[in-house]
């Protein structure tokens, strides 16, 4: 959010800003609509749900609405870019990768996610499976709990699943509030190293646990640049600057980024642990 | 026996899950993680008898998982501004209780349904605090953690002051006119009035008192971790009231103990780590709560079927 | 010793002027609340924009969309009218609109059921759920409260296990599409339906001696048999017709989204809950009125739709919150008055 | 009897709405009196009584116990300075125990005090022995029947030690063994000192009882007499301000054929035993017996309410089988409860609704309502049983305990039945209203309904019926004629030989 003001106020340009706490299709769908009828040149969204959001954004385009997609992505169809902070691929292949590298290519883990319903989680867990086979087949999915992005619930779950799997070496909690509760649940059974906790999270929320070596990394896009490089690509194809087949892009301060058909790569997912986390507060 | 029907049929399906468990997962019965499990469940267990108070006086309070929040994130700030933990469960305490107060005002004696009072309360203190705090989380200094106690005392402590909360619940409503006087209003508030007990009063009293024991309870949680989530608390008033319900408080007011919620409350909170125990897929989870839920009244139903028939 | 001769006062006189009394019906009340919002965001939510369209809240679309985003939530709190009027609840209507969704999903998609089949069953599918509801507070006799926790835990559970979470049917036909997102007769096709449902309940309770016998169990459950009403029969009947209703909000959800997923319609249920008490329904049963439930879903969805509508509200960036707020202030504000109204109706009569 | 009154009413108004109950009330009572309270049904009566418990706010006039004016009274004041009562409609809480229910009303209101579970319970055993009702002091109060919670409402009143004991019809569901009990009680509180309140309808027990007699009308004292200068006629004539002529009509027809007969009917799971008799069309059966003789049992057998598990029921010479109240109906058996106030009327609905209730299938044949129908149906009852109300929409909450009655029994009369079963009709209704009850069951006897009379009320039994049964243990004691005396039906109540005819 931060970054997206920022480059409003670069480029002088009215935005609106609207996030629900809790995310809900139906509820995304209904602001979409909202700002259709209130005639706004761009919708930048980060759809909650696939198929769901496409309907209305294909409504905005028949409008004359220019959309963009950040975060994750429509159908192809009902935008014109999706800027791509980190592809579930990348998220998938990252956290996997740092799971596998930290256990040393074997043993159990399990996965927190928020429900069990929720669109991108399902996806970044099918990338984490992918590559699981395809390279750490070694590694082992024991179970998925949901949280209800809830923190303490998180805990109780991470606490259970300790106890049902002694021989469990990592948990992966892969929306943000059940990385710190993960952490304090290692922590509280006295396993920390012996169960590594790697998660989808804010630098402040994990602080504490990073330093305390409970909590091992921490992957984060870059919230601020998504943001801004959002914004910077929203004007810039509602000005028409940006146009499909371009290669590349430059989005103001933060230079140029590649474009691969209409994907706006922002590059790979950003690990914070122990030695770089105090770059950053947020 | 015949009284306590539903409790029994409660822990009777309790002790099936247990022993299930028992004999298909073993590892579910080891001390610590079992004593974690028992502390993260007291702060629940401590506001749903509060609500099954407020049940038992025929009057319901949707809006106990906001104030835990709102309550947690007070405690949570004056904790990180240095407060002493000694100043701020006091103050915990005391907001839960003006919260309560708010509820029992405009239900005793403006005499608004509490079923919508606190459905709005419910909705405009949690909507207070995300455009507060914007769901950021409060990170609490290191002292406040298990009171400053080691964790396991501190769990000790949690698990033995909500039983012990609980057991002087459970005597007061027994042994204490005040207590009775609950129960009285709950099953005929007119009869109740004419028999020379202050209805209104009671029922004010009895939210205040569900505020403060929120606010003990919100103090509960937010000492088991290092952070307060603002969103902490969400959903807790439908697991309360499913506690109580399911522990025999009757809704219709007049009907209950505080006994039959802790049952009612082990076993919801037993399911889900039992699920993980059994290696039972996630997605199962409700539809089994679900069952467990209507098989534990169940024996109920059947039971007064067959006296009915008979 | 006698002052004057008591005669019982004529029928109607009483009754105070009657259009005092008509005044200060609740629904009334409701109405007026309806209106000033209206007005409200029809003053400060409209405005021209650079292309110099008019946008915002006084545009015919969007009172359209208010119309098509209310409609299930809508639904919802028709199909739980008759229910809460007997004095019962059901809290499962929002986890069985999740159910019915997937269900007709996985009809469409795994079976491949023509689309009007597929929909008859979902129909068929609430109606079973609205019956094992009943089924279980009426030959149990057991608290509908517990009852419907139970199966809101279970419907939406079971929605979960069908699609193990992840599946999402979409990809359904237009000619599926119409009927959430297209217009009939100048409007929203889902309007029609909403229309057609209002009019039966509406009818059902007002009219026939079923709505009746509805209030009357509300009343008193014992008295209701002692009368000769068949308790069961009705309370079946609200309880059928509320899963029936459900299964059409989930078909009315499907379309509109173009998806279906084991999600659909979560929460709804506290929504439906708060607008049919706003709407001046006893939750203790009885009492409650029909309009005043539909009275009470447009109040929210306006106020609701409204505010994001307002500049103020958008920059701050806190429509949710604020609706949050006002709904709450609205459903407290709202009940105090008609308290107030009654009294004020009660003194008037006393003259 | 001292001549300074213990309790005296000045000049008290009090309105409901447009309903202006009393209208300046003055009345005294001397401690060691017994005061009769007289008036016709919604006289105000209770209103009057509920302002002296705290219980409602007069809108004026004042209340003065022993000289001493008392001002903002509640029921935990009035019941600190002594002033007990039982209410009409029991106020009981049917989700605790009989002795839980004596000790709200007896112990103090101190919040802190520790419950003596152990006390209660022998205080109650005491209390219930000392008015010789024989209930577990242990069993939850919504699972007794009427009487029995009238029973646990007088131990409550007697149990307080108060200066004023005031009684709203306590015999109104009572037969006449607890009656005599109670007179018993009463004599001995008067004896004690104590002032006693006493409002009934059965004018032989205000004769019995009372020392003096006070008459409401229309929310005001038409009269204060002492016994002596009083009788039956002049009491009538002051509260209905008119002669009522003939309490008990004659019957006006003969006996047609048999219309309804039990064959060893009962419902074994309810705890019934069999019965047998028959009625004929034209007919009044009256049934007598003790509480819990099973009257009311059997009554709710042949309603399908506790559906008949054995025997055989033959209406109109066909065999049916009644499972339910539905059927019962569909069968023209029409069943008039004697909890009114939970089974007999819906309190919050107005009383064409009432009255509607239980007549849908002739009134709404198409399961369309029809308010005009309605109405005009509920208006020609609100004539003919002169139930005392504004209007029909009224709710019948509203209405006095005895209107609420006649709700209760023109809900039923309108649906035209052939057997009409009636459980305690005039309890609680006044005289002029009763006699008024008693010429329409004739009237509808006469038109050939075949009608079941059960009633404590043992005059109104003996006047009304055209043959007795007598229950006794839930079977059948004794059946006897018309014509029979009182003392031969209560020594087959009692289970003593009785001489003429046995069943
Ligand atoms: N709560 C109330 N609200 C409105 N009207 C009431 C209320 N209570 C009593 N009334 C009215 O006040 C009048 C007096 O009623 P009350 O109950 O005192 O009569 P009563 O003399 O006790 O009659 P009964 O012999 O039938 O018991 C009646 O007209 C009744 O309808
Ligand atoms: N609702 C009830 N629940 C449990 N027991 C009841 C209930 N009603 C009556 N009984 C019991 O059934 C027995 C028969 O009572 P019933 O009311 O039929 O007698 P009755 O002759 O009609 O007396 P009364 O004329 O005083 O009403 C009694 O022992 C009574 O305690
Ligand atoms: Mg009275
Ligand atoms: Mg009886």
């Amino acid at each position: 959010k931060a970054g997206s003001e920022r480059a409003a106020r670069d480029l002088g340009v009215e935005l609106l800003f609207e996030g629900p706490v809790d995310s809900n299709a139906a509820k995304q769908n209904e602001i979409v609509e909202n700002w259709i009828t209130l005639g706004v040149d761009v919708i930048a969204v980060a759809a909650e749900n696939r198929e769901g959001i496409s309907t209305a954004l294909r409504k905005a385009r028949r409008e004359g609405i220019k959309v963009v997609t950040f975060d994750a992505d429509a159908m192809p169809d009902a935008r014109s870019f999706f800027v791509n902070q980190a592809t579930p691929q990348g998220i998938g292949e990252a956290l996997m990768d740092e799971a596998a590298r930290l256990c040393g290519g074997e043993g159990e883990f399990a996965i927190i996610c928020a429900t069990l319903t929720a669109g991108n989680q399902r996806e970044w867990q099918r990338e984490i499976e992918r590559r699981r086979q395809e390279r750490h087949p070694g590694m082992k999915l024991v179970a998925v709990r949901p949280c209800d992005d809830l923190k303490d619930r998180a805990q109780s779950e991470a606490t259970a699943l300790m106890s049902a799997h002694p021989k469990l070496r990592l948990i992966m909690a892969i929306c943000s509030p059940a990385v710190p509760g993960a952490a304090e649940a290692v922590k509280q059974a006295g396993k920390k190293g012996a169960v590594r906790v790697i998660g989808l999270g804010l630098p402040n929320e994990n602080r504490r646990y990073v330093k305390e070596g409970v909590t091992d990394t921490v992957i984060l896009w870059k919230t601020e640049d998504l943001g801004y490089l959002t914004v910077q690509a929203a004007v810039a194809l509602a000005k028409g600057e940006l146009k499909a087949g371009a290669s590349t892009f430059k989005a103001g301060s933060l230079g140029e980024f590649r474009i691969e058909g209409d994907n706006i790569l922002l590059g790979k997912p950003f690990l914070f642990n122990r030695d770089n986390i105090d770059q950053f507060d947020f | 026996m015949n009284r306590w029907i539903r409790e029994w049929s409660v822990v009777g399906v309790l002790a099936l899950l247990l022993a299930y468990l028992a004999w298909r997962a073993p590892a579910f019965f080891q001390l610590q993680p079992l004593l974690s499990l028992l502390a993260r469940e007291a702060p629940s267990l401590v506001v749903a008898c509060g609500v099954a108070m407020v049940i038992i006086v025929r009057q319901i309070d949707i809006s106990v998982g906001s104030q835990f929040s709102v309550c947690s994130v007070i405690a949570g700030l004056l904790a990180a501004a240095g407060w002493p933990l000694a100043a701020v469960v006091p103050v915990a305490v005391l907001i839960g209780g003006s919260l309560g107060l708010v509820n029992g005002l405009l239900v005793a004696w403006l005499g608004l349904p509490s079923i919508v009072v606190t459905l709005a309360t419910l909705v405009a203190l949690r909507q207070c605090l995300n455009l507060v705090r914007q769901g950021e989380f409060v990170n609490l200094p290191e002292r406040i953690q298990w009171l400053g106690l080691s964790q396991s005392q501190g769990q000790w402590l949690l698990v033995g002051g909500a039983v012990g909360l609980v057991a002087v619940l459970a005597w007061g409503l027994r042994h204490l006119a005040a207590g009775r006087w609950l129960y009285a209003v709950g099953s005929d508030a007119e009869a109740a009035r004419l028999a020379g007990i202050r209805p209104r009063a009671v029922t004010l009293g009895t939210f205040v008192l569900m505020g403060a024991l929120t606010g003990i309870a919100a103090m509960m949680n937010v000492v088991q971790s290092p952070q307060v989530q603002p969103l902490t608390g969400s959903g807790l008033e439908l697991k309360a009231i499913a506690a109580a319900v399911v522990g025999g408080v009757a809704i219709s007011g007049g009907r209950g103990t505080v006994w039959g919620v802790l049952a009612g409350l082990l076993l919801l909170a037993c399911i889900s780590p039992a699920m993980v125990h059994l290696h039972i897929d996630a997605y199962w989870e409700k539809a089994i709560q679900g069952l467990i839920i209507l098989a534990a009244v169940m024996v109920e139903g059947l039971r007064r079927r067959r006296n009915h028939a008979r | 010793m006698r002052a004057e001769p008591a005669h019982p006062p004529a029928p109607g006189a009483a009754a105070g002027p009657s259009w005092r009394r008509w005044l200060l019906r609740y629904e009334v009340l409701l109405l007026l609340v309806l209106v000033v919002e209206w007005l409200l965001f029809y003053h400060f939510g409209t405005s021209v924009n650079r292309r110099g369209v008019t946008v915002g809240f006084g545009t015919l679309d969007r009172q359209f969309d208010i119309l098509r985003h209310s409609c299930e939530i809508g639904l919802l709190a028709l199909a739980l009218t008759p229910v809460i009027l007997t004095g019962g609840i059901d809290l499962s209507v929002g986890s069985l609109l999740g159910l019915c969704a997937v269900v007709f999903g996985g009809l469409t998609h795994a079976l491949g059921l023509p689309l009007p089949v597929a929909a008859a069953l979902t129909l068929v599918v609430g109606a079973v759920a609205g019956g094992l509801n009943a089924g279980l507070i009426c030959q149990l006799r057991l608290p509908p409260l517990i009852v419907t926790l139970g199966t809101y835990s279970l419907f939406r559970g079971l929605a979960e296990a069908f699609t193990r979470g992840s599946v999402t049917y979409s990809d359904f036909p237009a000619g599926f599409l119409v009927l959430g997102q297209g217009r009939w007769g100048g409007l929203p096709v889902q309007a029609w339906l909403f229309l057609a449902v209002a009019v039966s309940v509406w009818i059902w309770i007002h009219r026939t001696v079923a709505g009746r016998a509805c209030r009357v169990i509300g009343f008193a459950p014992e008295g209701a048999r002692f009368a000769g009403i068949g308790v069961r029969g009705q309370l079946t009947a609200a309880y059928v017709a509320a899963g029936v209703i459900a299964a059409l909000a989930a078909l009315i959800y499907t379309s509109r989204l173009g998806q279906a997923k084991a999600d659909a319609g979560l929460g709804y249920e506290l929504f439906a809950i708060t607008a049919v008490v706003l709407g001046g329904t006893s939750i203790f049963g009885g009492r409650g009125t029909v309009t005043g439930t539909l009275l009470g879903v447009a109040a929210i969805a306006v106020l609701k739709n409204g505010l994001a509508t307002l500049p103020v509200v958008m920059r701050l960036n806190a429509a949710e919150e604020l609706a949050g707020l006002l709904t709450g202030a609205l459903l407290l504000a709202a009940l105090a008055a008609g308290k107030l109204a009654e009294r004020l109706r009660l003194s008037s009569v006393t003259g | 009897m001292s001549e300074r009154p213990l309790l005296a009413f000045r000049r008290i108004t009090k309105s409901f709405g447009a309903v202006r109950a009393l209208r300046g009330v003055d009345l005294e009572v001397r401690a060691g009196e017994v005061h009769a309270l007289l008036g016709e049904n919604g006289a105000g009566k209770s209103t009057l009584i509920k302002v002296a418990t705290g219980a409602h706010a007069p809108d004026s006039g004042v209340i003065e116990l022993a000289g001493e004016t008392l001002e903002r009274l509640d029921p935990a004041l009035a019941r600190r300075r002594g002033i007990a009562c039982i209410y009409q409609q029991p106020a009981l809480f049917p989700e605790l125990s009989v002795a839980e229910n004596l000790a709200l009303r007896l112990e103090p209101a101190a919040g802190w005090r520790r419950v003596a579970w152990a006390e209660r319970h022998r205080v109650a055993l005491a209390l219930l022995a000392r008015i010789g009702a024989e209930i577990d002091p242990g069993r939850e109060v919504g699972t007794l029947s009427m009487p029995e919670q009238q029973l646990v409402e007088i131990a409550s009143a007697i149990g307080a030690g108060a200066r004023v004991v005031i009684m709203d019809e306590p015999t109104a569901s009572l037969t006449r063994r607890e009656q005599e009990r109670l007179f018993g009680i009463v004599n001995a509180l008067r004896r004690e000192g104590v002032a006693v309140i006493y409002i009934s309808h059965r004018l032989e027990e205000i004769l019995a009882l009372a020392d003096r007699v006070t008459v409401l009308r229309d929310g005001q004292s038409v009269a204060s007499r002492l016994r002596a200068e009083v009788d039956e006629a002049t009491l009538i004539r002051l509260m209905v301000g008119r002669d009522v002529a003939q309490l008990y009509p004659p019957s006006e027809s003969a006996p047609g054929a048999v219309r309804l007969a039990l064959r060893g009917l009962c419902c074994r799971s309810a705890g019934g035993r069999p019965v047998s008799f028959e009625v004929r069309a034209g007919e009044v059966y009256g049934l007598a017996g003790l509480v819990g003789a099973g009257r009311t049992e059997l009554a709710r057998t042949l309603f399908g309410l506790t559906p008949a598990d054995a025997g055989e029921l033959w209406i109109d010479g066909e065999r049916v089988t009644i499972g339910s109240p539905q059927a019962a109906i569909a069968h023209g058996i029409a069943y008039v409860p004697e909890d009114r106030r939970r089974h007999g009327v819906v309190l919050e609905l107005p009383i064409e609704q009432n009255v509607s209730l239980a007549a849908w299938r002739r009134l709404f044949p198409l399961g369309w309502l029809r308010r005009d129908r309605e109405r005009s149906e509920a208006r020609e009852f609100v004539r003919a049983l002169a139930i005392r109300t504004p209007d029909t929409e009224t709710a019948t909450a509203n209405l006095s305990g005895g209107n609420q009655q006649k709700v209760a029994l023109a809900r039923w009369l309108a649906t035209r039945p052939r057997v009409l079963l009636l459980d305690e009709p005039t309890q609680g209704v006044d005289v002029g209203a009763k006699s008024e009850i008693h010429r329409l069951v004739r009237r509808f006897a006469a038109e050939g309904m075949a009608v079941v009379l059960i009633s404590s009320d043992l005059p109104e039994i003996l006047g009304m019926s055209d043959r007795i049964g007598v229950m006794r243990g839930g079977e059948l004691a004794a059946e006897l004629p018309g014509g029979a005396g009182a003392t031969q039906v209560m020594s087959a109540a009692l289970g003593q030989p009785v001489e003429g005819t046995a069943a």
